[in-house]
């Protein structure tokens, strides 16, 4: 459906140029990763447990610092500017907003104040804001039930819920999503990248992906790149991916005779490491 | 009445209003501690540090005095103009501010998401170094703090009730003027951080420094601020504590007396220092009436501590503190 | 109990045993909210049951409530044909009831090698003064011989190259790993596990659907298995409880569960093979 | 050389007191360096160490200065008075501390390297009940006396010592202890207000002085029935009350103010010639007055000493004969520009207590000094010469000292 | 070059769970007891043993006790300074009322005392969290300082209220009083220290120690894998409290030697603990030592650089002491919050991968 915009006909709204990062002074996690995000694309950044995904997109939102982490190497620029050096906060306000791993709600907050904290840096308005709080509530009715009860005691999945609908009520014009579809019921998994996709096609909101489900991921992204180790491993228009074999056996699970079930994989298998 | 009864009530009232002096300490912690999850142990030191800055600019003192002294071998003390109480309160409250920004820059920046009891530290830390500076700025001998806050026995009181139940209550004028006070600071505080939408991102930066950030809260921003609050708070406890026993190194200790009351209180909740202090106040003065003179006295210092835990050992989080969370 | 000998055969030919956990019309309340209302199934010995639903239906709760984390507002659990009283959840572990946490729960100020020792507290038996001793009071030969049965389960879960790092610095899925091995260290009889294998790929959601698959064949152990992949669900478990907004709404055979047209209502949106 | 360290405390909580005793004790020992050539031609050394008022600071002060030949330690402060005791015994040095330190050192026959003299807190205490019987017309019998005190083994000092007096005098005695630092006193005045004693003494030091004149002034009660050791009495206490504080009163065992000659030399040789030891504004005050007497105390020990032994760079032990000789008289006060400064003195072996008198002092708000309230009183010396027996004695037998000068 | 693990194999896993796994740490460490034990007997002043050695083994013992509860069971306590006041109000009556049996007796059972009083202050813990327990744990520090100084049956009914260590010896050496030798008073401290340090690393690498650090690192999570969150709890309060105890006994008898309790044992002590805790590394034996070394050294280094060399006002040098130690504290929080020992663990990380930066 989706298929990829070849990468060089719109303009990369985000570059990621060969950077490193080294967490606590000595460990290497970044050998020197490239990327580019075009503007009004969704592009998904895909890899195993520890390939770096999340370390890459804290150093685009500029998140590392607080976890003792930097970018030794390398550059980062959104929309032709450097932005390695700027805080989280004006990186907010210049429209980039990152969606954490791992939910990081504030618990002691309503579930609505949660949302509202989203709307931080918009200066368009209570009304707008009642708006944007309405729709996020349209596409999580189950937060509007619980809107008055404190986050840290929502269930996970809920929690997962808040924490979209938190970024996607500072109306931004880059949303880094980390493992969205992580702990959610398949349904909703659905209607994430259904959201994601309305608000991509409706209002223009670039997208940058981590995710494991390679599988939807893959089928919602117009470009994808493939991480393992720190290291971009490949990368390629999605449809294009999805049909590369080495993706099909070791990301999608399926084999030359379709999917396999889980229970057969019984013994050593072969993986496929990349060299890079 | 009797009147061990009308010693009691007249105890109890001057419990209220010492328990209103030490609100006044204690709020400076909760809002440090609400806005950043931050156990500002340097509080005290900053009351201090703001009194001593308070007399220093009233008084026309040269600030660095005696470094300059003795690094120069020049000899200056004063610039010999005086300050009048009003334009030097004003002033003293820009230092506060002053430092805020710089506390933020040099130390709050750089330990964003660290543990807290880390951040603790690093105040204690700060504790030291403000000490060391307040001498430094403005030397270490003890000054008078006088802004024209009335003292003394409140006469009308005294009268009044000499004239109503045959007894004559002392309440201090002070302690009138730290209630008064106190009343407006806590009003403006609680609105502020209820309704406002810096105090809904206080909240947010307590709980959770990455998620803060990843929204678009500005750590340094929330931090001044409210550092700068908490400096003002510091402020007027330190001109109320200032007038009652003169400016000098002690005067840091308060902070102490403001623990059992921050406490009982909740270390999150505004009106929880005033309901806190006062609770305290009462309690160690009609401790030490009732059993002071049975087991020694001078049990002040440990029995607001004491009943603090018991309090908190049907509140763990005291009594308006927010429920702390707990799930798997 | 009734039923403690009866049991099934699985399509793969494994024995299902007799009843080794039932619960008894379940209810969960906090203040206005009802996370659980009147549910009841049972677990049998040596089985994957599976518990899916909707996310806040009441599954995490429920593993809760079954390792004595939160009390059940009504209802009972009965533990090996008694009913268990209620009962600190320190307790419940040293039942032999192991568990896995949603939000990842491990020790991060200690390295994985030591998380994984924890699973071992329940059995570790030298006291204070002994351990003081170390050398001479035989701590050093107790911790030797856990260490032994704990590098087992390091190579099993081929992990062994972790070994020294503090967990806090491992990536998400690692972690679901080690979470996996310290639960599996305390040899348990019953095996919570809540959703395992959320965030992970699919070629390392082969490999925990083999440890899981494994330590049920060798070991036996009853497994209860929270879990949103349908994939995984449909393929591991014997019996499936739907459950959606805290009530049941389904329970039996995957195969039966998926044609259930309430599940596909509320859960799998569009029926999934 | 003669190497007297300067123990003193210019930080932490007392810094406000020990900053004009330490300025005191320095210009004094300067004055004699400027003018005199030192002190028999030798010149003092006075290395300052800061000790905070913390008894570990105070022993690595004691530890860092001795090795240099240190003669006579004066650490104003009764915790590190304590610690030092033991360890100048076997040191041999001599360890001075006027009017504070352990009472029971008055008896030289125990204590060897101790001396207390002129006056100790249970001459303090002897003193100032003499005095409130005399303002009461020469009976205390009936009374009530209130002692408000410094919770800490300091200010328990003169209990005793006031619990026997009150036995003798028949007044009531009534115990207000304030916990460190005290600044928070509402009890303790509510309760004087209540059972309006007749006379309220006062063992503090630091911010509980002032705290507690201010509570007074607030409760209104009688300034001049207020009285204070004189660790109570300072221009820092009664400042903060204002010209409410007028009439307090308080005990000392030396004069006060900057009228004695001997600040004439101090000015020109010392503070119009830069060489003060602080800021210069604390000359004359009654700490300042009273770091000055130790100074004084210690090179006449000295300059005794010298005399003895026919040297000038005299040793630790020497000096501790020059101490035991001392013999202070009016005329040699005079002699020093210090006329009536401070009662005569004349030490022995076994006496190193002095004759335990003191005057008082009431504050004058509006001059802002302190005016004498009355003649030197010497303290009950029957009473407190049996209680130092008995607690030097305790002390003898707890560490196997035996007793000298006999 | 050889600071490497690798070729160093390891056969069993006692070997490789040895407190030092790399060769060259392990040989550092003999020589460091080698010459605690060997060489600085030998040279010891009374300057350096009170000043600073002495000091600094005590401190350190202390700092071992609250590093067990902070740092590893994460029960933040202010404490410290009442406990260390039982131990040595302990150690006194001990001490006085049983002269005959020997001083290493008194100190251990003053450490045992303690641990009783520990374990009674420490039960609100199971209710109480976070700095709600530290400050709660104030309440001790202040009720057993008014304690002391209120009963006089604590003090031996002395006039002041003062307790003096009488002279006491250790296999005929005096150990405690004024004759006691820089030597033995050094030399009894290290072994009380050496002994402390073995036991509280034995704990702390086995069950116990993995029980508590499962109680700080997330105990709702430890109680579910089957720890008991009483027992654990107040065993991490017994046994912090026993070295703490031990401490304070030393501290009294062998180093000051006379004590009041509200001068020596007050709130202040409490926080200087804890800060040589967080700032060797909060959970690191190797940390406590580090802590107590910086706290103790730094101020008397600073002091004899500032006004023994630059000759300043003694004030002014305390004071501008005061901010140095302050700002230092907060520099080396931001290099490295996790203290000294986390930053030799990382100098060490680096020592392993040189000359490669990573
Ligand atoms: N704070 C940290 N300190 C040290 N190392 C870290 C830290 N955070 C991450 N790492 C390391 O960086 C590597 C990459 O981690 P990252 O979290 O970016 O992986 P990921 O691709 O997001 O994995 P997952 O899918 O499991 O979330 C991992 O090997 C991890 O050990
Ligand atoms: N301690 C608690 N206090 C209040 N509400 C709670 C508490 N624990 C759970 N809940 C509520 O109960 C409901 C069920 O939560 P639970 O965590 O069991 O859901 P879940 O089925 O595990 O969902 P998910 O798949 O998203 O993890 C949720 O709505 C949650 O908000
Ligand atoms: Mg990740
Ligand atoms: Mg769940």
């Amino acid at each position: 459906m989706l298929d990829a915009t070849p990468q060089d006909q719109t303009e990369a709204l985000l570059e990621v140029n060969n950077i490193e990062v080294i967490y606590n002074h000595v460990i290497l996690v970044l050998k020197g990763v490239s990327l580019q995000v075009p503007k009004g694309g969704i592009t998904a950044l895909l890899g195993g447990n520890g390939a770096g995904k999340t370390t890459t997109l804290k150093a685009v939102s500029n998140l590392l610092k607080s976890e003792r982490g930097e970018v030794t190497k390398g550059n980062i620029v959104y929309r032709g500017e450097r932005v390695q050096d700027m805080s989280p906060a004006d990186l907010v306000r210049k429209g980039v907003i990152q969606v954490m791993e791992g939910r990081h709600c504030f618990e002691h907050l309503t579930v609505e104040d949660n949302l509202l904290t989203g709307a931080y840096t918009r200066t368009d308005g209570r009304a707008e804001i009642a708006r944007d709080l309405e729709m996020v509530y349209n596409y999580f009715p189950r937060l509007k039930e619980r809107r008055k009860s404190q986050a840290g005691y929502t269930s996970g999945g809920e929690q997962q819920m808040v924490a979209m609908g938190r970024a996607l009520m500072s109306r931004p014009e880059t949303i880094l999503l980390d493992e969205p579809s992580m702990g959610l019921a398949p349904q909703l998994v659905e209607q994430i990248f259904e959201i994601v996709k309305a608000v991509n096609e409706g209002e223009g909101v670039t997208f940058l992906l981590a995710e494991q489900n390679t599988n939807v991921a893959l089928r919602y992204a117009h470009y994808g790149y493939i991480m393992e180790s720190g290291r971009i491993v490949m990368d390629g228009p999605a449809a294009a991916l999805r049909e590369n074999p080495d993706v099909k056996e070791f990301y999608l699970g399926m084999s030359d005779e379709g999917r396999k079930s889980f229970r057969d994989v019984r013994s050593y298998r072969r993986r496929k490491r990349w060299l890079a | 009445m009797p009147d061990q009864l009308l010693f009691a009530l007249e105890v109890t009232a001057n419990g209220l209003m010492a328990g209103v002096m030490y609100s006044l300490v204690a709020l400076g912690f909760v809002l440090i501690f609400k806005a950043s999850g931050i156990f500002n142990y340097s509080q005290g030191v900053l009351a201090l540090f703001a009194a001593l800055t308070l007399v220093g600019i009233q008084e026309g003192q040269v600030p660095f005095a005696h470094l300059i002294n003795a690094v120069t071998g020049l000899h200056v003390t004063e610039f010999g103009w005086k300050v009048p109480a009003l334009l030097a309160i004003l002033l003293t409250a820009l230092v506060m501010v002053g430092l805020a920004i710089i506390i933020e820059k040099l130390v709050l920046k750089h330990l964003v998401n660290q543990e807290p009891i880390i951040l603790f530290m690093a105040t204690i830390g700060m504790a030291y170094f403000l000490e060391g500076f307040g001498d430094v700025m403005w030397g270490a001998d003890i000054k008078t703090l006088d802004v024209g806050l009335p003292q003394g026995i409140n006469e009308t009181l005294e009268s009044v009730t000499d004239k109503a139940l045959g007894y004559g209550f002392f309440v201090d004028n002070l302690d009138i003027v730290a209630t008064v006070v106190a009343v407006m600071l806590v009003t403006a505080l609680t609105l502020f951080s209820q309704y406002s939408k810096q105090g809904r991102a206080l909240r947010a930066v307590a709980d959770d420094h990455q998620a803060a950030l990843s929204v678009g809260i500005s750590l340094r921003f929330i931090w001044v601020l409210v550092w700068s609050i908490a400096g003002f708070v510091a402020l007027v406890a330190g001109i109320m504590w200032g007038s009652k026993s003169g400016v000098q190194f002690s005067l840091s200790l308060i902070a102490l007396k403001a623990l059992p009351v921050l406490m009982l209180g909740g270390f999150t909740s505004i009106p929880g220092a005033i309901v806190g202090g006062l609770i305290i106040g009462v309690g160690e003065k009609l401790f030490e009436f009732f059993a002071g003179p049975l087991i020694g006295g001078a049990t002040e210092n440990w029995f607001a501590y004491v009943l603090a835990l018991v309090f908190l050992v049907f509140r763990p989080q005291g009594l308006f503190g927010e429920k702390i969370i707990e799930r798997v | 109990m009734n039923d403690m000998t009866d049991g099934y055969m699985t399509a793969d030919g494994r024995k299902i045993g007799g009843v080794v956990m039932e619960l008894k019309n379940i209810t969960l309340k906090f203040g206005g909210v009802t996370a659980i209302s009147d549910i009841s199934f049972d677990i049998r010995e040596g089985e994957i049951r599976a518990i899916i639903g909707p996310n806040g239906a009441g599954k995490s709760s429920m593993l809760n409530v079954i390792s004595g984390f939160y009390i059940p507002t009504e209802g009972e659990v009965w533990y090996r044909g008694a009913r268990r009283p209620q009962m600190r959840p320190y307790k419940v572990a040293q039942m032999g009831i192991a568990r896995t946490f949603q939000n990842i729960a491990l020790f991060d100020g200690m390295s994985v090698l030591d998380n994984i020792m924890t699973g071992r507290l329940t059995k570790m038996k030298k006291g204070l003064f002994a351990q003081a001793g170390w050398w001479f009071t035989g701590a050093a030969k107790e911790e030797d011989e856990h260490r032994a049965k704990v590098e087992k389960i390091i190579d099993f879960l081929e992990i062994q190259n972790i070994r020294k790092t503090p967990v806090g610095r491992l990536p998400y899925g690692l972690k679901k790993r080690v979470e996996l091995a310290r639960a599996l260290a305390a040899e348990p009889s019953i095996l919570l596990l809540d959703e395992p294998m959320a965030g992970m790929n699919v070629e390392e959601k082969e490999d925990m659907c083999r440890f899981i698959l494994d330590v049920n064949d060798e070991f036996g152990t009853t497994t209860v298995l929270i879990e949103h992949d349908m994939g995984v669900v449909m393929d591991l478990s014997d019996r499936v409880v739907v459950m959606d907004y805290g009530r049941k709404i389904g329970d039996g055979p995957p195969d039966e569960v998926r044609n259930n047209q309430d599940v596909i209502d509320a859960y799998l949106g569009v029926a999934h093979d | 050389e003669l190497v007297v360290p300067n123990l003193s405390y210019r930080t932490g909580p007392y810094a406000a007191n020990g900053i004009p005793y330490a300025d005191g004790f320095a210009d004094y020992m300067t004055l004699l360096n400027e003018r005199d050539g030192g002190i028999g031609g030798e010149k003092v050394v006075v290395p300052e160490c800061e000790t905070a008022y913390n008894t570990e600071k105070g022993v690595e002060c004691y530890e860092a200065t001795k090795s240099d030949g240190a003669l006579v330690y004066n650490p104003l402060s009764t915790g590190i008075t304590y610690q030092l005791i033991p360890k100048v015994t076997a040191d041999h040095h001599v360890l001075y501390t006027p009017g504070y330190g352990r009472t029971s050192a008055a008896n030289g026959k125990v204590f060897e390297w101790v001396f207390n003299y002129p006056a100790n807190y249970w001459d303090g205490a002897s003193i100032i009940v003499k005095y409130l019987a005399e303002k009461a017309g020469g009976s205390l019998s009936g009374k009530k006396i209130a002692l408000v005190y410094h919770n800490s083994a300091y200010g328990k000092e003169p209990i005793r010592t006031l619990e026997e007096l009150a036995k003798k005098e028949g007044y009531e005695l009534e115990l207000l202890p304030v916990d460190h630092p005290g600044q928070e006193q509402k009890s303790q005045w509510l309760q004087i207000r209540r059972n309006k004693p007749d006379y309220v003494i006062m063992y503090g030091w630091g911010v509980m002085n002032q705290v507690a004149i201010q509570e007074a002034v607030n409760i209104k009660y009688p300034m001049e029935n207020f009285v204070g050791i004189w660790w109570s009495g300072s221009e820092n206490d009664v400042a903060p009350a204002g010209d409410k504080a007028n009439g307090y009163t308080t005990i000392s065992f030396h004069g006060t103010g900057a009228d004695y000659p001997v600040y004439d030399d101090m000015k020109k040789f010392v503070i119009d010639a830069g060489k003060g030891a602080g800021a210069g504004d604390q000359v004359g005050t009654m700490l300042y007055s009273r770091g000055m007497y130790a100074a004084m105390i210690i090179s006449e020990a000295i300059r005794t000493a010298q005399t003895m032994h026919g040297a000038a760079a005299v040793s630790p032990e020497q000096v501790r004969d020059g101490f035991e000789n001392l013999n202070l008289t009016e005329e040699r006060l005079t002699e020093l520009g210090l006329p009536g400064f401070a009662q005569p003195i004349t030490a022995t072996c076994a006496d190193h207590g002095g004759p335990g008198s003191g005057m008082l002092f009431s504050w004058d708000a509006a001059g802002k000094k302190w005016n004498a309230a009355s003649d030197w009183i010497q303290s009950d010396g029957e009473l407190i010469d049996a209680l130092v027996a008995e607690d030097s004695a305790a002390f003898a037998a707890e560490t196997n000292t035996a007793e000298r000068c006999n | 070059m050889f600071y490497r693990e690798a070729g160093d194999f390891k056969t069993s896993y006692r070997l490789d769970s040895q407190t030092f796994p790399i060769k060259f740490d392990r040989l550092r460490f003999y020589a460091v007891l080698a010459i605690a034990y060997g060489v600085i007997p030998f040279f010891v002043n009374d300057y350096w043993a009170s000043a600073v050695l002495v000091p600094f083994l005590i401190y350190s013992i202390a700092a071992i006790g609250l590093n067990v509860l902070v740092g590893y069971a994460g029960q933040v306590s202010l404490g410290t300074g009442g406990f260390m006041a039982v131990g040595a109000y302990a150690v006194y009556k001990l001490m006085t009322a049983f002269p005959e049996v020997s001083v290493f007796i008194h100190v251990l059972l003053a450490g045992g005392i303690t641990a009783v009083v520990g374990v009674l202050f420490g039960l609100p813990s199971l209710r109480i969290k976070g700095f709600y327990l530290a400050v709660a744990t104030l309440a001790a520090q202040f009720f057993l300082v008014w304690l002391f100084n209120k009963v006089p049956w604590f003090y031996n009914y002395s006039a002041s209220g003062q307790i003096n260590a009488p002279d006491r010896t250790v296999f005929g050496v005096f150990v405690t009083g004024a004759q006691t030798s820089a030597t033995a008073k050094y030399l009894f401290c290290l072994v009380m220290l050496t002994i402390v340090a073995l036991i509280a690393r034995n704990l702390t690498r086995g069950t116990i120690g993995r029980k508590w650090m499962a109680i700080r690192d997330m105990d709702i999570a430890a109680e579910i894998i089957g720890v008991n969150p009483l027992t654990t709890k107040i065993s991490a309060f017994a046994v912090s409290s026993f070295f703490v105890g031990i401490a304070g006994a030393l501290f009294f008898a062998v180093y000051l030697g006379a004590a009041e309790v509200g001068e020596a044992f007050g709130i202040q002590k409490s926080f200087l603990i804890l800060f040589m805790v967080i700032i060797g590394g909060l959970g690191s034996i190797f940390g406590s030592f580090a802590g107590a070394a910086f706290l103790v050294l730094l101020p008397v280094l600073l002091k004899n650089v500032l006004v023994g060399t630059l000759g300043w006002p003694t004030d002014l040098a305390a004071h501008i002491e005061l901010m140095i130690v302050g700002a230092l504290i907060v520099i080396f929080l931001i290099a490295e919050p996790h203290g000294l020992a986390q930053l030799w663990r990382v100098a060490k990380e680096k020592l392993r991968l040189w000359p490669f930066p990573h």
